[in-house]
């Protein structure tokens, strides 16, 4: 009985990232068009374009390959699965010990092998500019996301997403250099792995400054859809990251009961609405960088997940 | 049965001087071919009857545990060595570089050269020692310079100067060593014969003992070849018939080493004599480093091996510089797998020669592939005289540097990088001469590859397995070395 | 009994060969051969794994007449000794599957059948060798066996320098066993490996002893900087033995470094473990960076041999660290974590290479920027080679991750360490770490889009076939093994915790136990994971989107050309190539750590002439010591060469010399 | 053994030390050849001497040995082909006269010194004698190093081997001394029928550089 209920919440946050994650697109877009003093698109546009590319047909590249076909349901299964295990409005939920903070960093890992694969298949220039500069990015924006995890897990002890966000709620935490220094580098990362600007720019198609967009460039119908689906997933999940990790307020616990859910929920929704807006704020505030430029802005980031993660290893005594 | 004994030791002398003189007489090259092998054969069979009977020790002959297997190595290898030489010579024969009468000469000379090393391993004389290993240079100079070329010539005149030099150190040497025992043992024949003065060696004067030990590692060094004496030893090898260059590496070599070790027993018996250790292990060592620098720049087949020759007489004398049980072991075991691994290369080297009309290694290539028993006998023999497993070089190198690591490890890295630096010279002519695009005449060999192959398989076998009775001899003898 | 069968099964290989030889000019010798070797094969591994799991707990020792006559040969089987077995049988087993169907494309059967049994014969034996003499004896017989097989395409440029560099290398690494072994038996020659445990060493001792072990292991299994040979001869060798010898051999060295240092050496020191990471470390990093610059599908595979052995030393030395610190759960943690990484190794790095010799094969290509598009023509094979790729990049839910993550768990354990520089090191390490990890996804995109996908870059590619049913069921098998590694870790960690147990006294808390097989390192508080829960996870939620949206929504698909933004060019020579899919990386770190420089040739406006870029690499390992030393050879050589040409006179003259000075000598020492 | 017997041992072996050194003054070729035959002559009375001394008659033999071939047969047939093959009559020497006296000079004084250790019991007649063996084998060594022609190489080597017979003889009693002389007149010989034979007019050493590398498979 206890199963079923735990599996219950855990299915409804399932479902919630799925109903918010669009919207939280939407929300980004709005607010960066308000900004601009631009009318922008209803917050419910991308609901509206993520049905209407489901129910186009798909045309797909003469001599694209099975692993362009699977590349986006594997892509939106692994990032769903990534985001499912983060801790949204409450924490401890059945499936969480399946998979530490280290493993859903993994996870994006699998999403974006797929995707940086699924650029190359069809064998022309822009799949593979986009493949190749994505795996530059990651290959300093993962280990800089690991060095925040270090970080994060030698706090708490724990690399236990929930562990770390109860010990983080709980009194003991205090005020930490290697913390910020931690935020720093998260929200980097997150910039960077989410495609926004100063790294990339979303909304771009000019050929030569595309990074993620160049790797979709052939995609079309239920794949593009299921593929913007899971982009705005993975920003919903660093949103997710970043609330529960840094925001860790009005986090519920497993076995609370409804109310505090409900608070839960309600917290959870006004963290992202904050994130949402900080995030176009700032977008709208930066101009792109030179592509060469992001490996100095993410050694950065990796650099101060480094600094941060020696600093607990010095400081820790015993 | 001692009686019986003495006449088998007789024998070993006899069966090669009588063969030397009848083979002196006959002139059909087939037959004198036939006549050498089976001579060679029957001196090697005599002398295993060694090891069932033991002779009382003569006053000029002695057969005692230090020189049996020596002597019954050294007719084995004369012996395949004459299977191999009869269808080396009969090519050369064809090809035209020898004329009937020097066949004669060849086959008379090389019976005079297993005469007087048996009589350099048999004697029980310093004196007559020295003067069998006077013979055994003269006659190996004579052979050496049987082509007659210029460069033939001139590698015997030099091998003659630097050899008669060094023999004239070691009477020096013998001498001092006749002195030093004269005061104890008394005037006459006595005060050299190996059997006494191993025993009495405890009450000569070190003193003499060391001078003479001096001149009898220069002088017999010189016919080791030891850096930096050696000069003689590539040209002597390179220039004469190939059948000699393996009796000169195999067995020559091991002779004069012979020698040494016989007064190093002597030294190491006399508390009060310097010990010999440190000079050898510098001239060991010496050998080996030069040696190994000296195989980079090789182009001629028989030179390179002829300086790997001089490479593993490094290491033995440097094993016996060590000493102790395991050294001394070692440096016994190396010396009987160097004979037979260096005569098995030059097999295949003289047919190599033969075949493709060269010894310049550049203009030999891919012999694997042209001609795969051979060419495969070829790597087989240079990994084995590279140290490399399961051949039994590998167990000797093993405990020489296992044993002095601990003892004195600066020796023993230093011994290492040379044999490393050594292997990388084989390995890189052997990448040339075995793989690679074949190159120049594949003509079949008409030769027999029985003695290369014998001679490998033995030492494979000996590299996994060795019989015990050999290990408690190697053991015992290990032990007398100090 | 497992070791009686284990020895009769080595020997069975060396029959094998023989009858290889007698045999190899047959058409027969060929299936003949392989098949032998993969019976004996199943054998082997059955004993080992009987071994390693039910028997675990006993150790069977002989004692053979043979070797170093007063000593015999030793053999001995102990946990330790049984897993590298299952390591090395596993990838023995299935290269004979592969071989009975790749060998058939062998040009030159006999220079590769005879060498074939006889180096899994060789590698058995060095994992079973219970004293120094066999156990030299061996790993130089399994050296020299790879050597020749290494040279069995001798008529290709560049195999000689191969195998020339490999057997110098592997001679070099031998040597620093020697010596060691040479230290640990002491001047009595204890040579037998319970003589060797049951001496206390001395102090300076030890020391020297993890260096020559370093030296000597570290040059088998390629550790950087003694890494140069392995990219050389790995490629060099017919596929499936390339597959053993970056699979399985570098295992069997991995395996001699731990023999050595944590079973005969005695209690470590901390500052072991501290130079052990460093290595470790600097080789994962190094070695991606590498495999990334290549573009010869073989050579980048033997590169990422090396950061994986980085990996697996990064966690000997976290081992090495924590049991010098009395931290028995971390010790045990660490080196679970990179046995599990050796075994994984073996697995998806075999996978690989099979997969690279069935291209090879098919296309007669190793050269990515000759390959792509194999996808359409070879799909089982891409399917198998993307397994293999995953797994290799660490990504979840193959084995790779499991492997790695653990090694990061051990990390975390890490700042209790009281010794500063440990507390520097080990962070540091563990970004190299993750930084190696997310290269190696990167390699392996190119690697894999590179030669499987997009458009034929030449017509050998266009006309490439799928290989043959036994090489792909060798490389399937391996596939399931990955992912069963992978979904189902607990098993494969339990069936490790023998080898801590008997190396640390202590072990893993057993995984098989746990809920939903979720595997738990230390607590569950602290961090956990289970594989089988994400795979069905993201196996039903792929399943589930796919099956919503194709009826609930489109399935209609219509093929096209593609779009490319409006310009499409139908050459293939305008796609991506492995070698601009790397250069973002090269720009970033290729110029610091391979002084990469680009030449860029532009025509004057006006000529005809493409434009042309030269990029120029340098290995930095290579520059400062190998060349430096192969240039002081020669120059010794030279000098001393002149030797040779001296007079008569000039050689009397060393002769006197050395008299004069011998005297001198006497005279002073008198 | 009086006073007399080893004064006059003591003053052939003496002797025989200050006849080597006039060899390794001599830079003409037949005054050399005289001079060696001086040193045999010497080396033979020494012998003959000690042949009386020691009442050993056998060493009558060495002695004669030593004269008729090397004082008379050996330095006749070096003037036979000195003229035969038309050999320069001036030696080429590598270093000065001078700096070769003070080098020998210092081998007489090393091997002194590394025989002046010898115990007493040797006899000092047997040290004497054999210290100045040695100095004869040392300078005869350094006449083979130093000089650049054939011929005085040669006579260098012989004069190593009259040391050597000094030497043997000196040690009183030895046995196979006959035999080793005999052996060593054997290498003494075809040295001799080597020069000829080989013609090898001035030196061992002239044979031009390239003919050498050739030789010695230097060329790559």
């Amino acid at each position: 009985m206890e199963l079923i209920r735990e599996a219950l919440i855990q299915m409804a946050q399932l479902v919630l990232l799925l109903l918010l994650a669009p919207g939280l697109t939407g929300f980004v877009r709005s607010v960066k068009a308000k900004l601009l003093r631009r009318k922008g698109p209803p917050i419910r546009q991308p609901y509206r374009d993520l049905l209407k590319l489901i129910r186009k047909e798909v045309v797909l590249a003469e001599n694209a390959s099975w692993v362009y076909r699977v590349a986006p349901y594997v892509i939106f299964a692994t990032t769903l699965i990534a985001a499912s295990l983060v801790p949204t409005f409450a924490t401890g939920l059945l499936f969480s010990p399946a998979a530490d903070l280290i493993a859903i960093v993994a996870l994006l890992g699998t999403a974006r092998f797929a995707l940086a694969l699924a650029g190359l298949d069809i064998g022309t220039s822009f799949g593979g500019i986009g493949s190749s500069r994505e795996m530059m990015i990651a290959s300093l924006a993962e280990p800089a996301m690991l060095m925040i995890v270090f970080t994060l897990s030698l706090l708490a002890g724990s690399t236990q997403l929930w562990m770390v966000a109860t010990f983080l709620q709980g009194p003991d935490v205090g005020l930490r250099v290697s913390l910020a220094m931690a935020v720093v580098a998260l929200i980097m990362v997150a910039i960077a792995e989410n495609a926004r600007i100063p790294v990339d720019n979303p909304a771009t198609h000019l050929e030569l400054t595309m990074i993620h967009e160049a790797m979709i460039l052939e995609y079309s119908g239920r794949h593009l859809a299921v593929i913007e689906a899971a982009a705005s997933l993975k920003l919903l999940l660093y949103f997710s990251l970043i609330g529960c990790v840094f925001m860790p307020w009005g986090l519920a616990a497993v076995g609370q009961g409804f109310t505090a859910y409900a608070v839960g929920l309600g917290t959870y929704v006004a963290k992202l609405a904050a994130c949402g807006f900080l995030l176009a704020v700032f977008e709208t505030g930066t101009a792109k960088m030179r592509v060469f430029r992001v490996s100095d802005f993410l050694g950065a980031a990796l650099m101060l997940g480094l600094l941060a993660a020696l600093l607990l290893f010095v400081s820790q005594t015993t | 049965m001692t009686e019986f004994g003495s006449l088998l030791v007789d024998a070993i002398l006899l069966l090669p001087a009588v063969s030397a003189a009848l083979l002196a007489l006959f002139r059909d090259d087939r037959f004198t071919g036939k006549l050498n092998a089976i001579a060679s054969f029957a001196t090697f069979v005599t002398s295993t009857s060694l090891f069932v009977v033991r002779p009382e020790p003569g006053t000029f002959l002695i057969v005692d545990d230090v020189n049996v297997v020596f002597i019954v190595l050294t007719t084995f290898v004369a012996f395949t060595t004459s299977v191999f030489s009869a269808s080396y010579i009969s090519h050369e024969l064809e090809s035209g570089r020898l004329t009937p009468s020097y066949l004669r000469f060849y086959h008379a000379m090389y019976q005079v050269l297993m005469f007087a090393m048996n009589l350099a391993l048999l004697s029980n004389n310093v004196g007559l020692m020295w003067v069998a290993i006077e013979l055994a240079t003269l006659t190996t100079v004579v052979m050496v310079g049987l082509y007659r070329t210029p460069a033939a010539l001139e590698a015997a005149w030099k091998y003659f100067i630097l050899g008669s030099v060094g023999i004239a150190l070691a009477l020096f040497g013998t001498i001092l060593v006749y002195l030093a025992a004269r005061s104890v043992v008394g005037e006459g024949l006595e005060a050299m014969a190996w059997s006494v003065l191993v025993r009495e060696a405890p009450r000569f004067d070190p003193h003499l003992l060391n001078l003479a030990f001096a001149f009898l590692l220069l002088g017999y060094g010189t016919k080791v070849g030891l850096v930096p004496l050696h000069a003689w030893l590539p040209d002597a090898h390179a220039e004469g018939p190939t059948p000699i260059s393996a009796v000169l590496s195999g067995l020559l070599l091991n002779v004069a080493l012979f020698a040494v070790l016989r007064f190093k027993m002597i030294m190491s018996a006399n508390p009060g004599a310097l010990a010999p250790g440190p000079l050898m292990v510098t001239l060991g060592l010496l050998s080996v480093l030069f040696a190994a620098l000296m195989l980079y720049r090789r182009f001629d087949i028989k030179r390179l091996f002829a300086y790997s020759s001089i490479e593993h007489m490094g290491i033995i004398t440097f094993a016996f510089g060590m000493g102790g049980p395991l050294a001394n072991f070692a440096g016994l075991l190396h010396m009987i797998y160097h004979s037979l691994t260096k005569s098995a290369i030059f097999f295949s080297v003289g047919h190599i020669a033969q075949i493709k009309g060269t010894q310049r290694i550049p203009d030999i290539r891919g012999l694997t592939a042209s001609h795969p028993l051979l060419g495969w006998g070829l790597v087989l023999g240079v990994i084995a005289i590279m140290g490399l497993p399961p051949t039994g070089i590998f167990m000797s190198e093993f405990l020489v540097i296992t044993s002095t690591f601990a003892r004195a490890p600066a020796l023993a890295v230093a011994l290492g990088l040379g044999l490393l630096l050594a292997m990388g010279a084989l390995l890189q002519w052997l990448n040339g001469l075995a793989f690679g695009e074949p190159h120049g005449p594949d003509t079949p060999s008409k030769a027999s590859y029985v003695p290369m192959l014998a001679h490998l398989a033995l030492v494979l076998a000996a590299g996994i397995y060795l019989p015990p009775s050999l290990v408690a001899w190697f053991q015992y003898v290990a032990g007398l070395l100090g | 009994m497992a070791l009686t069968v284990l020895l009769l099964c080595a020997g069975a290989w060396l029959a094998t060969s023989v009858v290889a030889l007698a045999a190899a000019r047959r058409s027969t010798a060929t299936s003949l051969v392989y098949a032998l070797a993969l019976v004996v094969g199943a054998v082997a591994l059955g004993a080992a794994l009987d071994a390693l799991i039910y028997s675990s707990d006993s150790i069977r020792a002989a004692v053979l007449p043979i070797g170093l006559p007063w000593l015999g040969a030793h053999f001995r089987l102990d946990a330790l000794s049984a897993l590298f077995l299952v390591v090395v049988n596993l990838g023995g087993l299935t290269a004979s599957l592969y071989g009975l169907g790749y060998g058939r494309h062998e040009q030159a059967p006999g220079r590769v059948l005879p060498f074939f049994p006889a180096f899994l014969a060789g590698m058995n034996l060095v994992v079973l060798a219970d004293d120094a003499f066999t156990f030299l004896l061996t790993w130089e017989f399994m050296s020299l066996a790879s050597w020749a097989l290494v040279m069995a395409h001798h008529r290709q440029p560049g195999n000689a320098k191969a195998g020339y560099i490999y057997l110098l290398m592997a001679s070099f690494g031998t040597l620093a066993l020697l010596l060691a072994f040479g230290l640990l038996a002491g001047p009595a020659g204890g040579y037998a490996f319970d003589a060797i445990r049951d001496s206390e060493p001395a102090a300076g001792m030890s020391a020297a002893v993890l260096a020559l072990a370093l030296i000597g292991a570290g040059s088998k299994s390629g550790l950087v900087p003694l890494h140069v040979w392995l990219p050389l001869a790995h490629p060099a060798a017919p596929s499936h033995v390339s597959a053993l010898m970056s699979g399985v051999m570098t295992k069997v060295a991995v395996y001699g470094f731990v023999r050595i240092v944590f079973d005969l050496l005695g209690p470590p020191e901390w500052w072991w473990g501290a130079v052990v990471l460093t290595l470790g470390g600097i080789s994962a990093v190094l070695g991606v960076l590498y495999a990334l610059m290549q573009h010869d599908l073989k050579r980048l595979l033997a590169y990422h041999t090396v950061e994986n052995i980085g990996i697996i030393f990064i966690g000997l030395g976290l081992a090495l660290a924590f049991r010098a610190n009395d931290m028995q759960v971390g010790a045990a943690l660490a080196l679970t974590a990179a046995l599990f990484h050796v075994f994984n190794h073996s697995l998806f790095k075999s996978l690989l290479f099979y997969g690279a010799g069935a291209v090879l094969g098919a296309t007669g290509e190793r050269d990515m920027e000759r390959l792509g598009g194999l996808i359409h023509r070879m799909p089982l094979t891409a399917i198998a080679f993307l397994a293999g790729s995953t797994a290799i990049s660490a990504l979840p839910p193959f084995n790779g991750f499991v492997s790695e993550w653990l090694t990061f768990q051990a990390v975390l354990l890490s700042p209790h360490f009281p010794q500063w520089v440990l507390k520097f090191i080990v962070p540091a390490v563990g970004a190299m770490l993750a930084l190696s990890a997310a290269l190696a996804a990167g390699c392996f995109v190119k690697a894999f889009g590179a030669t499987f996908l997009g458009r034929a870059r030449t017509a050998a590619a266009q006309r490439a076939r799928e290989t043959d049913a036994l090489s792909l069921a060798a490389m399937f098998l391996l596939v399931l093994l990955c992912l069963a590694a992978g979904i189902l870790p607990g098993y494969f960690m339990d069936a490790l915790a023998p080898v801590s147990q008997q190396l640390f006294d202590a072990r893993l808390q057993p995984q098989h136990l746990h809920a939903w097989l979720t595997i738990v390192p230390v607590l569950e508080s602290r961090s956990s994971y289970n594989g089988l829960l994400l795979f069905v996870m993201i196996a039903g939620a792929a399943w589930l989107a796919a099956w919503v949206i194709h009826r609930g929504a489109s399935h209609a698909l219509r093929r096209a050309p593609a779009w490319d933004c409006g310009f499409p060019d139908a050459n293939p020579a305008t796609q991506y190539t492995a070698g601009s899919f790397a250069q973002p990386i090269r720009r970033v770190f290729g110029s610091v750590v391979f002084r990469a420089r680009e030449h860029v040739y532009m025509p004057p406006p006006g000529q005809m002439q493409p434009a042309r870029m030269h990029v120029h690499m340098r290995d930095l390992a290579w520059d400062t010591l190998y060349a430096p030393l192969d240039v002081l050879v020669g120059f010794a050589a030279d000098r001393f060469n002149r030797v040779q040409w001296w007079t008569i006179r000039a050689y009397l003259s060393l002769v006197f010399g050395s008299v004069v000075v011998l005297l001198l000598v006497l005279a002073i020492w008198n | 053994m009086d006073h007399l017997a080893l004064d006059v041992a003591h003053f052939l072996a003496g002797g025989l030390v200050l006849v080597s050194f006039m060899l390794l003054y001599q830079d003409r070729m037949f005054g050399l050849l005289n001079i060696f035959a001086l040193h045999a002559l010497v080396v033979s009375l020494s012998v003959a001497w000690q042949a009386h001394i020691q009442l050993a008659p056998y060493l009558y033999i060495t002695a004669a040995i030593a004269l008729v071939v090397k004082a008379i047969i050996i330095p006749v047939a070096l003037h036979h082909i000195v003229l035969r093959l038309g050999i320069h009559r001036t030696i080429e020497t590598v270093v000065g006269i001078g700096q070769t006296m003070l080098a020998g000079i210092g081998l007489v004084a090393l091997s002194i010194m590394v025989m002046l250790p010898i115990t007493a019991e040797a006899g000092t007649l047997t040290r004497e004698d054999l210290a100045f063996s040695l100095s004869v084998i040392l300078l005869g060594l350094l006449m083979m190093i130093s000089r650049r022609n054939a011929v005085s190489q040669v006579i260098g080597f012989m004069s190593i081997e009259n040391g050597l017979i000094l030497a043997a003889t000196a040690a009183k009693g030895m046995p196979l001394v006959v035999e080793i002389s005999v052996a060593f007149s054997i290498i003494v010989a075809l040295t001799v029928v080597g020069i000829f034979l080989f013609r090898i007019r001035e030196r061992f050493d002239t044979m031009d550089v390239h003919a050498l590398e050739r030789f010695r498979g230097g060329q790559p």
